[in-house]
This record gives structure tokens, C-alpha cells and sequence, in this order.
């Protein structure tokens, strides 16, 4: 009896897998395909420097001290951030009054060097840092899926 | 409140007892009389221990111990939480281990130890936990142990 | 004997000496790059992360990178998250018993920089014990950036700008 | 070889079964006589940094412990802080919170799954659990904005509201889970090599787990019904109506059960908060009404929210709490004393591995070696937990 219940158990779970045989894919191509994640995804900063009204509340929140506050030839205080220490938790976007800190949907970098990975406020304000790809990959959105778990829908 | 009173004849005059955001709170006067109340709380039903904390107040020239109480078995102690306070002298902290009477402080007392240096006469391991060698003698959770920090200026 | 003792040394020499010549190198890097090994040691909670990189969606194994067992078999330590100094200690050892040719990437805010445990009395920045190849912010880094971090150190093995038990003639 | 005739057998740090730890293994034969877990690989000291934190960065840091369940954690601490702060939040982040942490308790729950499975030997389940987990954790990452860290919830609210697409989304994943867990119970569940490996190995008696102080589900499948959720209902759980998975047995197979029973529970309570959610702010309006105007307009439509600026000088009245949550693991505690700075004076972050610690440690002697990864793996023991 318990033999032929664990024969039966174990053709099932043979079935079960053979079920699974043909490809129904869960995996995502990266970096040919690469996701483009939701908008307000908690990626890269970017940081304008027109609209910084000097507050330095966004390196008062910092709980990685990874922004600083440098101070320009003007005398005013601008922040510059070090990606050695954050952590990308948004909080710096999030209490900025004017949104002079914003995250991008970029969060797919890795360097070389310890030094290209401090901002100091002029390097900051000149952009956000891009990935390389070997090739100009195809962006997709991932959504849920009923069959396979995630699908991939190209932008 | 009805526990609270079960739970003053308990503690009688070896302690005192108050209510502090829903949980009961009792400060035992002496760390000797810990163990008697520790008993008289387990025959009640309070068979495990949350959490052992220490507090540096040497300011004030004292470690407080707190031990956060509570039941799996009894289903109306669960929803109360049991605070049991002692204090130690900063100098020689010295407290009765209740591993005898709930044996769930083991780890967390040996952990008090490790970052307080506080002695809990009576526990079986008490050595370094987490900490790699170098730390012998060295309590890092106390205020006297200063870690660095960064103002908000590169 | 002593004749054949020459003769193994010799050899050895010779050997050394080929494989570092111009078309034996590339086909050697180019081997190296795709069998990127990385020993199984966790070294924090980036490992969450790491294991995400090995499963489906991800799929570390496209790029020949699949954790093996013993330091012996590996070529690659991925610091994953904070080395508290415990912990260290064990990575160097790892790191030590590993064959040449070998690389690190350091995996998170924590093995760069201590990220938000920047100031915790018990931790170790990775590249002050390991020579790092290739960073990785982000706390976890997400699977794509260790991706990208792989294929980073690809094109470097590719170029041929690593360490290789024996100092390059050219 | 020691004096007695037993081996000595070390296990870790760097080893596929032992995770951050190392781990000392006395042996007669092949039976463990002693076992001394060696902690502390993964101690980064977070009680005392957030000493040195304000309240606000504190969330991020007790989210990193509990990396794979960091919704729960998250909750913890913010109980204790609202409490703390004598804030209450809207009725609709409450149910926002409630379904973060459940999403986050399956995730958990895959993760602890898909472990067990590798380290007896079944790749499969690591493939399938952790493939499902993120379907699990890109429905976090729409709520949140991260893979992992969600850092979702702030004192008196939470971060962001539901997105437009996320009922959708949520029911077509509850109903491939649904479905995908009459396979897992094929392949995994009922299969015999599971069964064998781990059925009757690594009992736990009721007794002993009430005594060892043992949390979450690995106390639940010891026969003692102990669910936070409904001892002390906390965010939106007094309004759900749920189950509480428990089994008798103890042992690893019956952990595993109920692991999975909790999953399906989860989908339960997300999709009745779902229904049940009501419409409003998402941040209590005594701090919605300190956040700039101008500010405001900047997120108009987005759903989010802009952080007040008394976010960075939080200074809770002097005072001490208490709170408690179950998170995947089991019970978080979070004990905060407060001298009235913006830093606490003392945070005592009690996680469910580092209670669990003493339950491996007492669990293991007495079994085969062989059975080492299995009651390992069922226990759920997360090493940077532990150690925090």
C-alpha cells in the first residue's frame, strides 16, 4: 500500500515536471531585454541645480550620511552624493521641497573605480549615470502573468 | 485591572508595580528578589521571555536589566506583555540568571553580557556571543563606547 | 634524477612562458570569461540578492556563472553585502586558497563603503583586504546591476588586464 | 578526533549549507552528540547604530537585518515609533501596511521554502520558489519602489498609495499561485523524497518549543496557536477575517506545511483588505498639513507623498514601548527608549532567527548528520537575523 502511494507520488511528480518541459520561460534576457521598471522606481538621483534652494534637508535625512553639503563659490550649500554609501532608500527625494531630487528608473550600474562613485555637486548636477549595454537592448514591462508567473510585454 | 492586582500580590512589597502604555511594568527593588518573583510568575503562566535588554543610565550610575514577559500557553497572559525591570550598579553589574527558571533568556542574556558586561550569576555560557575575540573586556552597547559619526558638511 | 628534476622545471618554465604568448592568452582569457565561478560564501544579506541573480528570472548560469563548493574549484568571490570582521577573516582565507587566476566584486553599499553601517564597530571595507575588480552600488544592488558587473569583468579578463600568478613580458 | 572518540566537524562560513555562520559539530559516528552554533558572522551591530540615527533614518536600517522580510520589520519598528509619537495613521495605510507585510510574509515564505529545498538537495524548489517569489516581489516593487528595501512605511502613514494597475495585477498573481501550489503539492509537497527527508526528523515537542521561546511558524507547527496577528491585532488585521495555520506534529515536514498553509492564508488576507480598503489620506493629517504646498503639487497625481520637513527632528516625549508584529519568521519585537532627542537612547531589536538560535541549537543533538541541513533549512534560520 505505501509503496504503490509513493509510486503514484513520484509519477506525479515526474508528470509535474515533464508539464513544465515545454518552455514557458520565466527568465528575462538581460541585457539583451532589459526591464524598464515603474515610474517612480527608486533608482539613481538626479539632481537639478536650478531648482536647490540650499536647504540641506535631504543631507539631514541621509541615514547613510551618503549625501553631503559642499559649498560653492557663491557661498551657498549644494549636495553632492557618494554611491559607495547609498543605500536608495529615496528619502532625500522625498522630503526635497522642490524637487530638485528626483529618482530615475537606473539601478543597473557597476564601476570600476571607488572614486567615479562619488558625486561632488557639479558632477551631480551634470546627469545620471547610464548602464552600457553590448547592444541597444529592447525595453519591456514586466506584468503578471496567469500561466507563466511574469510576462514580458516590449515597451 | 484584574492581572494587575494578581500580579501586586505577587510582587507584594519586593517590587512595585504600574501600567505603562498597556503593559505592566514591575520594578524589582533588589536584583536578588528577581528569582523568588520570576518563580511566582511562571507558575502564573508566563512561561517565556520576548526579550532581555540592558539600558545604560551610568550616568546615574546604574544598568537597568528588562526582561519582556509573556505566554504561549495561556491564551489571555499572551495578550499581555510583562515588563520586568531590575537595576544594577554601573561598577559591578551583577544580576541572578532566570535561565534556570525560563530557559528562553539563554542567548539573550549571554548577549547582555557580551555588550553590557553585565554578570548573570548562575548562567551556564556566559561568554562572547557575536563579537570576534578583540572585544574581550571591551562592552560596546554601553554609552561610554563611542562610535564615530558625520555631521551633514563633505 | 636530478637530470628529470631539470628537465620538470624546465618544462614548467616553458610552459608559463607559452601561455603567455599572444594567441594561447586570448584563447585562455577567453575561456576564463565564460566559467566565472563564485565560491558559496554569503557574507551577508545581499546573498538574498545573489540568490535572486541564480534564479529563473535572472539566470546567472547564461553567463557561466554558477556558485561551486570548495575555494579550490573557483575562480571569483563575490562579496555579497557587509564583511564584519569575523567574517573577514574567513573571506581572506577563502581568497587565499582559491587557484589562480581569481577576481572579486564587491556587492553592495556594504562590501564598498559600509553603507549604512558605515559607522558600525565591527565591519570591514572589502577592498582593504581583497583586491576588488569591480564595484557594485546599490543596497541590495538589484540582479541586473550584478549582471552588468559580470559582464564588466568579462571584458576586462577579455582585455587581458588581470593578474595572472606571473608578471606579462609585454 | 577529541579524547572521547568523537569528531569534530566544522560547518561554514564558507560551505553551501551553512549560510553566514559557522557552525561546530561534535559527532559519534554519524550521530550529533554536540552542536554549537558559532554566530556573529554577519553581526553588524545595529543596536548600536541607531543610537547614533535619527528616528526617521532608523527605518532603512532595521530593514536591512530582515533583509527577505522587510515589510514586516519595517512595521515593527513603526509601531513603535507611532506609539512612541502618540500618532495614529489614516485608516487607509493601515490596510496599505497590512497588505505590504503580507505580500512580504509570502515572499519570506518562498525564500525559506526555496532554501530548505536546495539543502535537500532539490533544485527544483529552489527554482520554483524563488521564481514565484518574484512575481511576489514585483508587486512590492510597483507598491514601493524597490526590489527589497521597501522602507514603506514612515511614522504616520506610508509612502505611496496603490497603484491603478495593482488590483489587476494582484489577482491574476493570487490565481497563478493558487493554481502553481496543486503543482507544488505534486513536486514538492507530497513528493516521497521530500516526505523522507523530512518526515519525523527534527520533532519539536509543544513543550519544548513554549520553553525555548520558539517563534513563528516553526512554533505553530508545534501545536501552540500563538499568532501576533490575532493575540494583539495591529495595523489592519482586526478587521480580516483568517487562520491561523497550526499543525501537531513538530517536525521538519510539519514546518513546511505550514509554511506553505501561510502563503495561501496570505493571499486570503490581501485579497479581503483589497475589497475591504477604504478611500482617504494615506499620512495623518498632522504631518499632511506640514508638508509645503508647493511640495504637494510636485506629487499631485503620482500617488506619493513628500516627507514634511519635522521628519528630521522627530523628538518623541520621554517615555519607553513595546511593540510586536509576526513576520515571516516569527515574532519582531522592537523596545525603545526614548530620553526626548532626536536619536533614540536605546533600541532593542529582537528578531525572530536570533530567538530561534537557542531552538536550533538544543534541536540538532541527537539527530544524524545527514538530517543537519533538513531541520537547518526548516527552521527558517536567517543568519544576518540572528546577529543583527
Amino acid at each position: 500500500m505505501g509503496l504503490l502511494t509513493n509510486l503514484v507520488d513520484h509519477l506525479k511528480a515526474i508528470g509535474t515536471g515533464l508539464k513544465y518541459l515545454i518552455p514557458r520561460r520565466l527568465t528575462l534576457m538581460y541585457p539583451e531585454y532589459v526591464e524598464k521598471l515603474p515610474e517612480g522606481y527608486r533608482g539613481y538621483l538626479r539632481y537639478d541645480n536650478e531648482k536647490c534652494i540650499h536647504c540641506s534637508l535631504c543631507a539631514r535625512i541621509c541615514p547613510a550620511n551618503a549625501i553631503k553639503m559642499y559649498r560653492g563659490g557663491d557661498k551657498k550649500l549644494r549636495p553632492g552624493i557618494n554611491y559607495t554609501r547609498c543605500i536608495f532608500c529615496g528619502f532625500c527625494a522625498d522630503i526635497c521641497p522642490t524637487g530638485a531630487l528626483e529618482y530615475t528608473t537606473i539601478q543597473d550600474i557597476a564601476y570600476e573605480k571607488l572614486e567615479d562613485q562619488v558625486y561632488p555637486p557639479e558632477k551631480f548636477a551634470k546627469g545620471v549615470p547610464q548602464p552600457v549595454y553590448p547592444e541597444k537592448p529592447i525595453f519591456i514591462i514586466a506584468k503578471v502573468d496567469e500561466e507563466r508567473g511574469l510576462k514580458y510585454d516590449r515597451v | 485591572m484584574e492581572l494587575k492586582e494578581r500580579i501586586e500580590t505577587i510582587v507584594g512589597s519586593t517590587g512595585e508595580v504600574r501600567i505603562d502604555r498597556g503593559n505592566i511594568v514591575v520594578e524589582v527593588k533588589e536584583p536578588k528578589k528577581i528569582i523568588e518573583i520570576a518563580k511566582k510568575l511562571k507558575a502564573e503562566g508566563f512561561d517565556h521571555v520576548k526579550s532581555v535588554s540592558g539600558v545604560d543610565y551610568s550616568d546615574q550610575g546604574y544598568f537597568e536589566i528588562v526582561y519582556h514577559v509573556s505566554s504561549y500557553s495561556t491564551p489571555e497572559l499572551a495578550k499581555a506583555i510583562l515588563v520586568l525591570k531590575v537595576k544594577v550598579p554601573s561598577d559591578n553589574p551583577r544580576s541572578p540568571s532566570l535561565i534556570e527558571i525560563w530557559p528562553s533568556v539563554e542567548m539573550m542574556e549571554r548577549e547582555t553580557y557580551e555588550m553590557y558586561g553585565i554578570i548573570f550569576e548562575g548562567h551556564p555560557e556566559l561568554k562572547r556571543l557575536f563579537l570576534p575575540e578583540e572585544f574581550e573586556g571591551v562592552y560596546p552597547l554601553r554609552k561610554s563606547f563611542k562610535i564615530k559619526e558625520e555631521g551633514i558638511m563633505a | 634524477m636530478i637530470l628529470i628534476g631539470n628537465m620538470e622545471e624546465f618544462l614548467r618554465r616553458a610552459a608559463k612562458w607559452l601561455i603567455e604568448k599572444k594567441p594561447i592568452r586570448d584563447v585562455r582569457d577567453w575561456g576564463i570569461h565564460f566559467s566565472l565561478w563564485p565560491v558559496h560564501l554569503t557574507t551577508a544579506c545581499c546573498g538574498v540578492e545573489f540568490a535572486a541573480v541564480s534564479d529563473p528570472k535572472y539566470d546567472a548560469e547564461r553567463f557561466g556563472v554558477l556558485p561551486f563548493v570548495g575555494p579550490r574549484q573557483t575562480n571569483f568571490i563575490l562579496i555579497e553585502g557587509t564583511l564584519t570582521r569575523k567574517m573577514a577573516r574567513a573571506a581572506r582565507l577563502v581568497y587565499e586558497q582559491m587557484p589562480e587566476p581569481k577576481f572579486v566584486i564587491a556587492m553592495g553599499a556594504c562590501a564598498i563603503d559600509g553603507g549604512i553601517f558605515w559607522n558600525s564597530y565591527n565591519i570591514v571595507r572589502a577592498h582593504e583586504i581583497l583586491p576588488v575588480e569591480v564595484f557594485i552600488p546599490g543596497c541590495p544592488p538589484r540582479p541586473e546591476a550584478v549582471i552588468q558587473a559580470v559582464m564588466k569583468l568579462q571584458k576586462k579578463i577579455k582585455r587581458g588586464d588581470y593578474y595572472y600568478g606571473v608578471e606579462r613580458e609585454d | 578526533m577529541s579524547e572521547e572518540g568523537y569528531m569534530l566537524l566544522q560547518i561554514g562560513p564558507q560551505h553551501p549549507g551553512s549560510g553566514h555562520m559557522r557552525m561546530l559539530v561534535k559527532l559519534d559516528g554519524d550521530v550529533i552528540v554536540d552542536f554549537i552554533p558559532d554566530v556573529g558572522y554577519v553581526h553588524r551591530t545595529v543596536e548600536k547604530i541607531a543610537e547614533t540615527k535619527l528616528y526617521i533614518q532608523n527605518i532603512p536600517l532595521l530593514e536591512k537585518p530582515i533583509l527577505n522580510d522587510s515589510g514586516n520589520a519595517n512595521l515593527a519598528y513603526i509601531i513603535a515609533v507611532e506609539k512612541l509619537l502618540d500618532v495614529e495613521p489614516p485608516p487607509r495605510a493601515q490596510y496599505l501596511r497590512t497588505i505590504m507585510a503580507e505580500l512580504s510574509r509570502i515572499a519570506s515564505h518562498l525564500y525559506g521554502i526555496g532554501i530548505l529545498s536546495i539543502l535537500i538537495g532539490s533544485s527544483t524548489g529552489f527554482m520554483w520558489a524563488f521564481g514565484d517569489r518574484e512575481i511576489f516581489i514585483h508587486l512590492m516593487q510597483m507598491m514601493s519602489g524597490a526590489r527589497i528595501t521597501y522602507s514603506y512605511m514612515v511614522p504616520g502613514g506610508v509612502r505611496r498609495d496603490l497603484p491603478d494597475q495593482f488590483r489587476e495585477e494582484f489577482r491574476k498573481a493570487a490565481r497563478y499561485m493558487r493554481r502553481r501550489y496543486k503543482d507544488y503539492e505534486k513536486i514538492i509537497i507530497k513528493n516521497p523524497v521530500t516526505r523522507a527527508r523530512l518526515e519525523g526528523v527534527g520533532v519539536l515537542s509543544r513543550e519544548k518549543a513554549i520553553e525555548w521561546g520558539t517563534v513563528g511558524p516553526n512554533l505553530r507547527a508545534s501545536g501552540v496557536a500563538y499568532d501576533v496577528r490575532k493575540v494583539e491585532p495591529y495595523a489592519a488585521y482586526e478587521d480580516i477575517d483568517f487562520e491561523i495555520a497550526v499543525r501537531e506534529e513538530g517536525d521538519c515536514y510539519a514546518r513546511l506545511l505550514v509554511r506553505f498553509q501561510e502563503i495561501m492564508e496570505s493571499l486570503k488576507i490581501i485579497e479581503q483588505a483589497l475589497e475591504k480598503i477604504p478611500n482617504g489620506k494615506i499620512l495623518a493629517e498632522k504631518y499632511e498639513k506640514m508638508i509645503q504646498p508647493r511640495a504637494k503639487k510636485l506629487v499631485e497625481g503620482t500617488g506619493r507623498i513628500k516627507f514634511p520637513a519635522i521628519y528630521v527632528n522627530l523628538k518623541p516625549p520621554k517615555g519607553e514601548v513595546f511593540s510586536r508584529v509576526e513576520s515571516g519568521k516569527g515574532e519582531i519585537t522592537v523596545y525603545l527608549v526614548s530620553n526626548g532627542s532626536p536619536k533614540p537612547y536605546r533600541l532593542r531589536f529582537v528578531t525572530p532567527s536570533f530567538r530561534n538560535l537557542l531552538t536550533f541549537k538544543n534541536l540538532i543533538p541527537g539527530h544524524r548528520l545527514a538530517d543537519f541541513p533538513a531541520i537547518y533549512g526548516s527552521l527558517d534560520y536567517f543568519p544576518p537575523g540572528a546577529d543583527r
